[in-house]
């Protein structure tokens, strides 16, 4: 079982791809989603901070994932 | 509570449309606010940016952001757009059109909604240089600065 | 220092031209105020607008407010046209483009134009009611007013 | 001898004209035109301070008019 995990700018670059399997099982805290990725070929140019939307809303790192959710890292934003 | 219109589009922005959009018979001021893109940032040379979005998210956050403004303020009108895709310089990036009976209103509007958009819609921008290289812009960071007197919050 | 254009005009204001004549490669905001009238003043249903001004002296007023403005304001690019004439209901009688690098300034800057324009530029309005009635409009005193409790600052 | 003046708005609603002759000679001071304006049929629908501008700038009451000065009444200004 993987989570899929969408991926923007500078981390899809980092991962080098914009979507990415993560290799965890739902339901499973947002906090062990970041730490598995961290672990992840590219993985490293993550900041200290990392940002997860679930279902397009910002999500606390212990909201556990359902299967099924949508599951994006947000960068820091740079629109305007 | 009166948001007319909010979308992330690829398109360029039609700023008269907006203007009308918002505009209404009890409207006595309209403050329209439009970012832009510029030759230099931080002092290095700029010759365009990419812009990419959560499209789906960066909607919701975009309407999300001005509601609350209208919310807080009785009467405002307001409509607005953001750019995606590759943007030459002096192309308009954002387009916030916030109209009302009176002028403090408007203008303070459209300032909270621009404030508020670039803390929150997942929008992210990436900069080509004159020399080739391209960097994504982390506004909590002061990269690629060769100016750093240049305050962070009042950049655009 | 960069007053681009001003003008007051009889015809009706375009604003996109406005826009364009403020824009520069190294603009990254531009904040635009218009002012339109309205079809209700301190609760009078009003029909129409008939604006006035001592032509020759608003035009050089026009421009030394927007031109203080830009002095205190290093970058600040602005271009505005005031509109004279009888104007219906929607109608643009005020435009002010203020354009710079960063936001704040352009934002502050257009806001500081049009607060001292209402102080300083020798215009004059005199709104057209329903009943046929016309009144010259004195910012001074709170004639004609049906509701009093709207603050005479915050009103256009 | 007589000094045009230009009256706009309420006030050229008040004296009933766009452009009144003054019975005063200049070189004469701000404050003698204002007082001469005011005995004039409609000068009583004048506040109690009156504007005036001099060649297109506001000038002060103790300011003394010139043959051929432009002079004008500012009513209380509103536009935007």
């Amino acid at each position: 079982m993987s989570i899929p995990v969408l991926l923007f700018a500078s981390y899809a670059d980092a991962f080098g791809t914009r979507e990415l399997e993560v290799p965890v099982e739902a339901p499973c805290p947002v906090q062990t989603l970041v730490d598995t990725l961290r672990g992840m070929p590219g993985g490293d140019r993550l900041p200290p901070r990392v940002l997860v939307a679930v279902n397009q809303r910002l999500a606390d790192t212990a909201a556990v994932l359902q299967p099924g959710d949508e599951v994006a890292l947000i960068p820091p934003v740079a629109g305007g | 509570m009166a948001l007319l219109h909010a979308a992330i589009v690829s398109a360029p922005i039609d700023v008269s449309a907006l203007i009308l959009r918002a505009q209404d018979t009890g409207v006595g001021a309209l403050s329209v606010f439009l970012g832009t893109v510029r030759d230099l940032n931080d002092g290095r040379p700029v010759t365009g940016i990419d812009y990419e979005a959560y499209e789906g998210m960066a909607a919701k956050e975009l309407a999300a952001v001005a509601e609350e403004v209208c919310a807080a303020t009785p009467g405002l009108r307001v409509a607005l757009e953001h750019r995606i895709g590759t943007l030459g310089i002096g192309d308009v990036s954002v387009a916030i059109v916030a109209a009302h009976a009176h002028r403090a209103q408007a203008c303070d509007g459209a300032r909270a909604i621009i404030e508020s958009l670039k803390q929150r819609v997942p929008v992210w921008k990436r900069e080509h240089y004159v020399d080739g290289d391209r960097v994504w812009i982390d506004p909590t960071k002061g990269q690629g600065a060769a100016d750093m007197s240049v305050p962070t919050q009042g950049s655009e």
